[in-house]
């Protein structure tokens, strides 16, 4: 018997199985070294990085929600040139695609993010995270204006050479507006979905149970509404879709395969089982063995419709 | 450091008091490499309803292959965590984080309130069995005495002088434990103090260390969702307050306390 | 001691207490009756009502989640006609408030239902579902967009002596957004949220779980997502605002009242537990009388900011 | 109808086969009304994961106060049952739905595959104790013979006449349960056929039955959130494609075959 093919391209990128671990759920990959075979996986989203570091927002930034969570991290990172001096060396040696999740709050910032990057060995993509304050049209978020989506991809695409994958925000009415602005503007493939905006309350203390009041909703609780977004913007761009939303176990994953992705990402689910992003790559190696399938491309955009 | 992922096997549940539970786990990589002040990351629950493991600090390792918790009931997670009955499996990450250091010190000093008793036991286990430094004492607080249940008793056993204190009297000193360290601690030694319990507490054993010139090592509670450094969820402001922000889980639990800001 | 005052109005409407049952959760009452002491309730919400009836969608239309559950039932209704001399004798009676949910496809359809429930007897409210398409406009759901929320509530309100209950649909950018398009429409209130639009696939028949394809989320999953948006739309608009979303116990209604609601609906959670309205009810009673509060407004709204 | 929320405790688990169980509670309101036919909604998880309960099928009552169910571990729900041990609590809602109605037949044959076999228990038991027909004979299906475990024998030791088939002949007929209506029941009574099991198999029942000009009542499943008709989320189309869609917890479970669509 022929083991399974799992190989994906999302546009010029190749990666060897379609699984993926989501920005900022898997630090920059060594903290997991201790649970996961880091080569095993289709590639590593490094944790959002952004030119200057940030301290992020105070704490509490998390909170339990019923079988999810909201983060309020602020986009805490080590800054552009932290990641490249530190971060980047081991990066480089753990067998698999990284890619780079970057975030900006002027055009400027994306540009010089994508153009620096660029020029940094180890590198294979790099993904666009547009759901941050745009600070120069008064704080509205990039990623819920075609038109900024696509001025923010066009910027980026301009000045780098690598694959850029647009990352989506889900709090938008038409979602696969955004993602034709980001196609429009050049990306190479789109992923989604990042959170959901969030809230909870501590009813003892009347206070906000995050310090930033709202967070970003991720985990199993928003997985139906995830595979929605991706299933609907898998119809509306010809570019890959990335999947990603509550996956936890190989079977969610083949959910977001069949409703049109090429490659999903793991995100919460690391916190829950560390092992999880292993466990659907040898999951969905099972599957196609199981199905007598050749290749994933078997899956993906499978579903059948009534 | 290595950490480990185990399906561990409950071996024993114990009630000590009505919300407090002992739990021995067979989990031989974790105890083998556990030191005093580190935790595990416990799965509650094999569905999504509590979705995110729940840190413990390790009571104490026994022989070579056991690890123990000590928990207060407080919500879903630790109370699942109490309906686990012996021959059930458990899935622990861990040991995560760094613990206490005790390089060479002479005079040491635990101070340990509500939960935050718990990872000391194992602390004084191993001061007792490694360093055995010429002072070792033991301050032990909570509101009231039916909170201490069986545990000071468990110090004494080892042979610590240990001291208590109630907020409501019913148990040693009538008030606060942080007091007990102006009553019992020689003010001529050079005492290193470990404490674990409520911020408050932690704040006032924190500043009579320092008033004192002694060294402190605090350790600290944060809500965590990946335990390991990865999701920076466990933030707590460092005393240099425009700094970048300490990392429970990574950095911690334990501090030094002037690492710390105490707000 | 006093009782605890639990009274609330919204707008001319007054509740003996802020309890609704979610419309399309509670059936027309009666279902409950074996479970609940209906007038203990503030209010019963009933099934969205359309003029002629409707068969809904095929089955399957219900599949569980993580924490919720999708429903694609398709307005099924028993029509405006046999709404008033079948199911409205029996909720006369009932001792508590009836708002009667509607939904349409067209302004026309509205306005026919505005007026012609304006002269039944025994309706306290409607609530105006605008998660609907609109047929004349290319099928964009009427709660997408603020002009035509605020055409719609302004149809409903000038065809009927009722209060007007605008509900508001999560799939938007900006919820805050169409609340003010319905204020501006003459909405009393508005209640929020209906359900997010998900999906879900069976990966081994790799067909859609739902006959519809898509359907809407609701439950525990939902509640940080609907909490966030009551907060916005409370200090977007001037009407009361009654919250929805995975209301479950009374910590739960405790965080959408301070968030900003006047009162709160029970939805999904009178599957799991058909108590939970009226164990609501009383749960607030004694949140009061524990924190020696003389009345419910004192909690409404009562939000501590960092 | 009266309906009930209790609050049962389990006193019996009974592994039966690998993957199915017979749980015996007392739900004394809800034993005291049941009829053969109905079912109950069951709260698997106290959390939220499972969020819904799950429709069960009273295998039978037991005394005043007894309510027996028997079920299979197909996923999460029925895997939590599982786990309940003597003395637990359980919610349940019931009795619901409307269930088998058996006016003054003389010759009643009830048709059974897989887990359908279960309310057909309560079924029999209730007609040899009321109307005690001239007539009355059991067929039971399943894949294969681990599948009946105990169950042909529960119903021979009621003293019913009971014939068998399996998918792989491993026990009885080999072939289809439909097929033994046929070699089984003397086409010259009038008989009242009672179906449950898979959609494909009452299919079958209920063409037949048809066919012979007899009465045919069959119980269906759909996936239910409420169970008590206010969710609408039960919807079976009826035989009169056009018309409403029928809902599986109101209208029936038990639906006569012709008010149906056998698509
Ligand atoms: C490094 C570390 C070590 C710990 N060691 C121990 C230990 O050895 N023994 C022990 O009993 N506990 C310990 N804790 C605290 C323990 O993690 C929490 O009590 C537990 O996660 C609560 O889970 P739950 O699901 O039962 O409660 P939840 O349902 O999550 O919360 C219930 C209520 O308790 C509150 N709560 C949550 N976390 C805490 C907390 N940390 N302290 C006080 N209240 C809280 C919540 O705000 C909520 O109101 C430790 C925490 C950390 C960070
Ligand atoms: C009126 C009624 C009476 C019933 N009586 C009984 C009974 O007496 N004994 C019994 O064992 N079962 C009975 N069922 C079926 C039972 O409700 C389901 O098996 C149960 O809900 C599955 O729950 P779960 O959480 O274990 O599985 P889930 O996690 O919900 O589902 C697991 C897998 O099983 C499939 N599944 C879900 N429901 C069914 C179903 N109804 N039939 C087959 N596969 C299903 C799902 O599609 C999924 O693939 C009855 C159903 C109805 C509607
Ligand atoms: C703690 C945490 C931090 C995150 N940080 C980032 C980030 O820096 N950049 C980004 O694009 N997405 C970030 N995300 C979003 C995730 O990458 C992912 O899109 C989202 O969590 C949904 O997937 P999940 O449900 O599998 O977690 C973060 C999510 C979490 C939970
Ligand atoms: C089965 C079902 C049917 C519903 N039908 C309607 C409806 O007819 N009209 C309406 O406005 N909302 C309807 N809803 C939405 C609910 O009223 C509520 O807004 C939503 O479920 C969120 O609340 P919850 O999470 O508490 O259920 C329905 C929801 C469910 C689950
Ligand atoms: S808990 Fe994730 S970084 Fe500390
Ligand atoms: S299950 Fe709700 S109507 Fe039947």
């Amino acid at each position: 018997m022929t083991t399974p093919d799992l190989r994906v391209s999302i546009g010029s990128l190749f990666l060897k199985n379609p699984v993926l671990t989501a920005s900022g759920t898997f630090g920059y990959g060594k903290e997991f070294a201790p649970y996961v075979n880091l080569h095993y996986l289709g590639g590593v989203v490094v944790k959002g990085i952004s030119l200057a570091p940030r301290r992020g927002n105070p704490p509490p930034r998390i909170v339990e929600t019923a079988s999810g969570m909201l983060n309020a991290i602020g986009l805490e990172n080590v800054g552009l040139d932290r990641f490249i001096s530190e971060k980047m060396p081991y990066l480089r040696e753990i067998g698999t695609r990284v890619i780079v999740n970057i975030l900006g709050d002027s055009l400027e910032e994306y540009q010089t993010l994508g153009r620096r990057l660029s020029e940094v060995e180890g590198i294979s993509a790099l993904e666009v995270n547009i759901s941050c304050p745009n600070v120069k049209k008064g704080g509205v978020a990039f990623g819920t204006d075609p038109a900024m989506a696509e001025a923010v991809t066009r910027a980026v695409c301009a000045h780098s050479t690598l694959p850029v994958i647009v990352k989506l925000s889900p709090n938008v009415s038409d979602i696969a507006q955004i993602a034709r602005g980001a196609e429009a503007g050049g990306a190479q493939a789109v992923s989604l979905i990042n959170t959901l905006l969030g809230m909870a309350i501590d009813v003892r203390s009347r206070r906000p149970r995050l310090a930033n009041i709202v967070g970003g909703l991720s985990g199993p609780a928003i997985k139906p509404i995830a595979l929605r977004m991706v299933w609907q913007v898998a119809q509306a761009v010809k570019i890959p879709v990335i999947g990603i939303g509550g996956i936890t176990t190989t079977e969610d994953a083949l959910e977001f395969l069949l409703a049109g992705a090429t490659a999903i990402e793991v995100g919460t689910a690391n916190f829950v089982n560390p092992r999880a992003s292993q466990e659907i790559v040898e999951g969905l190696g099972r599957y196609l063995t199981d199905n007598r399938l050749s290749g994933i491309s078997e899956v993906i955009g499978g579903l059948i419709l009534p | 450091m290595n950490k480990y992922e185990e399906q561990a096997e409950v071996l024993r549940q114990e009630q000590l008091m009505p919300e407090i539970f002992r739990l021995t786990l067979r989990a031989p990589e974790i105890a083998a490499n556990a030191r005093p002040g580190q935790f595990v990351m416990v799965q509650t629950s094999p569905g999504y309803d509590p979705l995110l493991r729940r840190p413990l600090s390790i009571h104490q390792t026994i022989g070579h292959d056991q690890v123990q918790l000590l928990y207060k009931v407080v919500g879903k997670g630790t109370r699942l965590l109490a309906t686990m009955t012996a021959g059930q499996q458990l899935n622990l990450t861990g040991p995560l984080g760094h613990g206490f250091e005790l390089a060479a010190s002479k005079a040491i000093c635990l101070v340990g309130g509500g939960m935050g008793i718990a990872p000391l036991y194992f602390l004084a286990r191993e001061i007792l069995r490694n360093t055995c430094p010429p002072k070792c004492v033991v301050l032990l607080g909570a509101r009231t005495a039916a909170e201490l249940g069986p545990l000071p008793g468990n110090f004494m056993d080892l042979g610590v002088t240990t001291h208590l204190a109630t907020d409501d009297g019913s148990l040693g000193h009538h008030g606060f434990v942080a007091e007990l360290l102006l009553q019992h601690l020689d003010p001529e030694l050079k005492w290193t103090v470990c404490a674990c319990g409520p911020h408050p507490m932690m704040k006032a054993v924190a500043g009579q260390c320092r008033k004192q010139g002694w060294e402190c090592q605090v350790s600290l509670e944060a809500t965590m969702a990946c335990g390991i450094g990865a999701c920076l969820g466990c933030a707590v402001p460092q005393a240099e307050l425009s700094g970048p922000y300490l990392h429970v889980c990574k950095d911690g639990p334990v501090f030094k306390a002037e690492e710390v800001a105490w707000l």
